[in-house]
C-alpha cells in the first residue's frame, strides 16, 4: 500500500461522486435522491479540501470555498 | 406594550423559580426537615401521626364494660360491608327484653379506614386504633369480635 | 507501515462502505444511517488531512442538522419499516453501467495529470484566518460569495415564515 | 507557581519512560491505551458517583433519606445497582431493526467518551487539546440525537418513536441558545481552544470579567445543556409519566445501562464545559491585587478547582431537576424560540460590542 496522498483522495471523492450518481438514478423516492445528492455535494467539499492540502497550500481557498456550500 | 410584557413575563417566571428553588435549597441543606421513618430500626421510638388510622377498636372499661348498643348504625355507615353487629334480646332486672350486641365481628381485610363508623356511632363505642402490623398467615385471623367475651354494657349508656 | 498510514485506509473504507449500502439498502432508515456515517467518515478524513475546523462544521452540519432534517422527513412521510421496492434490472444495471463509466474515465484523467508540487509556504488555516478570508474584499477574499449566501440564507427565512403565517388563511 | 500535584511532570514522566523504552509506533499505541482504560476508569468512577449524588441530593431536596441500607450511609448503593445490570439478561425484543437497535447505546457512549478528548481537567492535564476544541464539543454533542432516534425508530414502539421524536426537536433548537452562549466567551477570548479559553481567565473568571451579558449567557447555557442532556424539567424524550420511559422503553440490562452512563456523562461534560468557559476551568479564583488571598487559592490543586466548579455545576442542574415541574412539549419549544434564542441574539451583540471596546476586564 502507497502513502497516502493526493491520489488517494481524488480516488475517494470520485467514487462518492459516483456512488452518489447511482444512487441518484436507482432510486425513485425523493428522500433517498436527496441522499444521494448529499453524497455528491460532500464529494465535492471533499475535493477541495484535498487539493487545498495537497497542491495550493498557500491558499486558504478549499476551506472557505467548502464552507459556502455548507451554509 | 409587547416589550414591557415580554420583560415582566420573563421576570415573574425567573422569580416563580428562584422562589421554589429556594424551598428545594431550604430542604437540602435543612436535614432535621426529613420525615422519612426508618421503619423495622425504630420500632421502639416510633412515633405514629395521632390521627393515624390503624384498625377499628371497642374501648372497655376495666371492669369489661362497653359502651355499644347494638344499634348497628356503624353497619349502615360503612361502605364496604366491613361490620356486622350480631344482637340478641337480654333481659334486664325490670323484666324487660331488650336489645344487646351480641358480637360484634370486623373484618380487617375490608376496611379501608374510612372513619365512617366512628363517626356513625351514636355513643362514642368504637374508636381507630394506631395499631399497623396487620400480618397473618390466614385471612380468617383478620375477621375479629371486637366485644370481649362477657363484657357487659356500660352503666346509662342508651 | 505507519499508524497514520492504517487510520486513513480505515477511514476511507468507512466512507465508501457507509456510502455504498447508504445508495443500496432497502431500509431507508437504516439509508439514512448509513449516509450519516459516511458523511462522518469524510469528517474524519478531515481530521486526518489536519483540517479541524472543517471536520467540525461537517459534523455540526450533517450531525446536527441535515441528517436529523432527512430522518424527520422520513418519519414523517414514508413508512419507514416498510422496505422500499427493489428498482428494476434493466435501470440498476444502466446506472451501475454509468456510473462506472465515469468513474473510469475520470480515474483515467486523475492518473494522467499531474498536478504541480505543492508550495512551500503553509497558509495559516485557523478559524480567525478563515473568517478574515470570508469578509475579505481581495484577492483571494470571499465577501461576494458570502454576501450571497447570506441573500440566500434571508430568502429561506422570508420563505419558512411566508409558509409559518400561510398555516391559518381564514382567520382575520 | 507551585502546586502540590503537578499532573503535567506526571504524564511528562509516563510520556519520556514510554519512548525511551519502546519504539515510537508502540509508544503511542501504549499511550492510547493508557488514555482509554484512565477514560473508561473515568466513566465508570463518574457513574458511580454521579448516580448516587442525584439520588441522594433528590432524597434530600424532598425531605427523604435516600439510599441507606448498602454500604455506610449508602454508599454502595450505585455499585450494587450496577452489578445488578451486569447480570440482568440483555433482551432483543421481536420485531426491532436488531443492528440498529444493538449499535445505538454504543453510538450514544461513544459521542459521549469523544467529548472527553478536549477537556482540561487540570493544569497542563488534557487528552487532546485540539485547536477548535469548543466547535469540536459542540460537533460531537450533536450525535447524540441520533443515537436516540436510531433507539427510538428501532425498537418498533410508539412510546420510544414519540420520545425520539420529541427529543430531535428538543435537542436541536436547543443547540442553538447553547451554540450562542458559548460563542459570547469565544468572541470575548477570541479564540476556540479551551486551554487559550482558560489562560484569558487567569486574571478573572469570564462571569466576573464579562459584566451582566456573559451572566445572561451563562444561564443561558445551563438552562439549553440542561433541555440538551434530556433532564427534568426536558425530559421530554423519557417522559416516564407519559411514554414509560420514552426512546429506552425496550433497552434493558447492559444495553439500558449504556444509555443511562451516557446520560449522566453527558451532565458531567456539558458541566466541565460551563466551568471552563464561564468559571475558569482549573483556574483558582484570583481577586484583583490581593496577593495573600491569591497565594492560598494558588495552594489549591487545579484538578480540584475544576472537579469543584463542574460539579458544583452539577449540583445545580439538579437542583433544577428536583424543583422544576415538567414543560410541555409547546411550552418546551416556546420557551426556545420566543425567550432563549431572541435573548440570546441580543446578548451575543451587546458581548461583541463589549469585546470590540474592550470594555471587559
Amino acid at each position: 500500500m502507497m502513502e497516502p496522498g493526493l491520489y488517494h483522495m481524488l480516488f475517494i471523492g470520485a467514487a462518492l461522486f459516483f456512488i452518489g450518481i447511482y444512487g441518484f438514478l436507482t432510486r425513485r423516492n425523493l428522500i433517498t435522491m436527496l441522499m444521494s445528492l448529499e453524497l455528491i455535494l460532500n464529494s465535492v467539499c471533499l475535493n477541495f479540501i484535498a487539493f487545498n492540502r495537497y497542491v495550493w497550500t498557500d491558499r486558504a481557498t478549499g476551506p472557505s470555498m467548502s464552507a459556502v456550500p455548507r451554509i | 406594550m409587547f416589550l414591557t410584557r415580554y420583560f415582566s413575563e420573563i421576570a415573574e417566571a425567573v422569580g416563580s423559580l428562584l422562589k421554589g428553588m429556594r424551598m428545594t435549597g431550604y430542604y437540602f441543606t435543612h436535614h432535621k426537615e426529613i420525615i422519612t421513618q426508618q421503619y423495622p430500626d425504630n420500632r421502639a421510638t416510633l412515633v405514629l401521626p395521632e390521627r393515624f388510622r390503624g384498625e377499628v377498636v371497642m374501648t372497655h372499661t376495666d371492669n369489661n364494660e362497653h359502651r355499644c348498643t347494638g344499634c348497628t348504625a356503624c353497619e349502615l355507615a360503612c361502605p364496604n360491608g366491613t361490620i356486622k353487629v350480631v344482637t340478641k334480646f337480654e333481659v334486664n332486672a325490670e323484666g324487660k327484653k331488650k336489645k344487646a350486641v351480641d358480637k360484634f365481628v370486623y373484618h380487617l381485610e375490608l376496611c379501608t379506614m374510612c372513619n365512617l363508623c366512628i363517626e356513625a356511632c351514636p355513643t362514642d363505642a368504637i374508636r381507630m386504633a394506631q395499631t399497623f402490623e396487620h400480618s397473618v398467615y390466614d385471612r380468617s385471623q383478620l375477621t375479629r369480635i371486637l366485644n370481649k367475651p362477657d363484657s357487659k354494657l356500660q352503666e346509662g349508656v342508651e | 507501515m505507519k499508524g497514520e498510514t492504517i487510520v486513513f485506509y480505515l477511514l476511507a473504507a468507512l466512507t465508501l462502505v457507509s456510502a455504498a449500502m447508504a445508495v443500496g439498502t432497502r431500509r431507508i432508515f437504516r439509508s439514512a444511517v448509513y449516509l450519516l456515517s459516511s458523511l462522518i467518515g469524510i469528517a474524519g478524513l478531515y481530521f486526518w488531512m489536519r483540517f479541524e475546523f472543517a471536520a467540525a462544521v461537517q459534523i455540526v452540519v450533517y450531525a446536527g442538522g441535515i441528517a436529523v432534517l432527512i430522518i424527520f422527513s422520513v418519519f414523517l412521510t414514508q413508512r419507514a419499516g416498510d422496505d422500499m421496492p427493489t428498482p428494476p434490472m434493466l435501470r440498476t444495471i444502466a446506472a451501475a453501467g454509468a456510473a462506472l463509466l465515469g468513474m473510469g474515465l475520470v480515474m483515467l484523467q486523475l492518473v494522467a495529470h499531474p498536478f504541480p508540487t505543492p508550495a512551500v509556504a503553509e497558509v495559516d488555516r485557523s478559524v480567525s484566518a478563515i473568517g478574515r478570508r470570508m469578509l475579505a474584499t481581495g484577492d483571494d477574499g470571499f465577501a461576494l460569495p458570502f454576501e450571497v449566501v447570506s441573500l440566500l440564507l434571508l430568502a429561506a427565512m422570508i420563505g419558512c415564515i411566508v409558509i409559518a403565517m400561510r398555516a391559518k388563511p381564514n382567520q382575520p | 507557581m507551585q502546586h502540590m500535584w503537578n499532573f503535567a511532570q506526571l504524564t511528562d514522566l509516563i510520556h519520556g519512560w514510554l519512548y525511551e523504552t519502546f519504539p515510537p509506533a508502540w509508544a503511542l499505541a501504549f499511550e492510547m491505551i493508557i488514555v482509554g482504560i484512565a477514560v473508561i476508569g473515568l466513566f465508570a468512577g463518574l457513574g458511580l458517583v454521579l448516580v448516587l449524588m442525584e439520588r441522594k441530593v433528590s432524597a434530600f431536596m424532598q425531605i427523604r433519606l435516600g439510599p441507606n441500607r448498602v454500604g455506610p450511609k449508602g454508599l454502595m448503593q450505585s455499585l450494587a445497582d450496577t452489578l445488578k445490570l451486569l447480570v440482568k439478561e440483555g433482551m432483543t425484543p421481536d420485531g426491532v431493526d436488531r443492528f440498529l437497535f444493538n449499535l445505538a447505546p454504543f453510538i450514544a457512549m461513544i459521542a459521549a467518551m469523544l467529548l472527553m478528548a478536549p477537556i482540561a481537567f487540570a493544569k497542563d492535564f488534557q487528552i487532546w487539546d485540539l485547536n477548535i476544541g469548543v466547535l469540536y464539543v459542540t460537533a460531537i454533542s450533536s450525535l447524540n440525537v441520533i443515537a436516540i432516534l436510531m433507539a427510538g425508530w428501532s425498537s418498533n414502539n410508539k412510546y420510544s418513536l414519540l420520545g425520539a421524536m420529541r427529543s430531535g426537536a428538543q435537542i436541536v433548537s436547543y443547540e442553538l441558545s447553547a451554540g450562542l452562549s458559548i460563542l459570547t466567551v469565544v468572541v470575548l477570548t477570541g479564540s476556540l481552544q479551551i486551554s487559550d479559553i482558560v489562560t484569558a481567565q487567569s486574571n478573572g473568571w469570564w462571569i466576573f470579567k464579562g459584566h451582566i451579558p456573559v451572566l445572561i449567557a451563562f444561564v443561558i447555557y445551563m438552562i439549553a445543556v440542561t433541555a440538551e442532556t434530556n433532564r427534568a424539567p426536558f425530559d421530554m424524550a423519557e417522559a416516564e409519566s407519559e411514554l414509560t420511559g420514552g426512546f429506552h422503553t425496550e433497552y434493558s440490562g447492559m444495553k439500558f445501562a449504556l444509555f443511562f452512563l451516557a446520560e449522566y456523562i453527558n451532565v458531567f461534560i456539558v458541566c466541565a464545559i460551563g466551568a471552563t468557559l464561564f468559571l475558569g476551568g482549573w483556574m483558582p479564583l484570583h481577586i484583583g491585587e490581593w496577593t495573600a488571598f491569591n497565594g492560598i487559592m494558588d495552594w489549591i490543586p487545579s484538578s480540584v478547582w475544576f472537579f469543584g466548579k463542574t460539579f458544583f455545576l452539577i449540583f445545580l442542574m439538579m437542583w433544577f431537576r428536583w424543583t422544576f415541574p415538567r414543560l410541555r412539549i409547546d411550552q418546551l419549544l416556546n420557551l426556545e424560540w420566543r425567550y432563549l434564542l431572541p435573548i440570546g441574539m441580543v446578548n451575543i451583540l451587546l458581548v461583541t460590542v463589549i469585546a470590540i471596546l474592550k470594555w471587559h476586564f
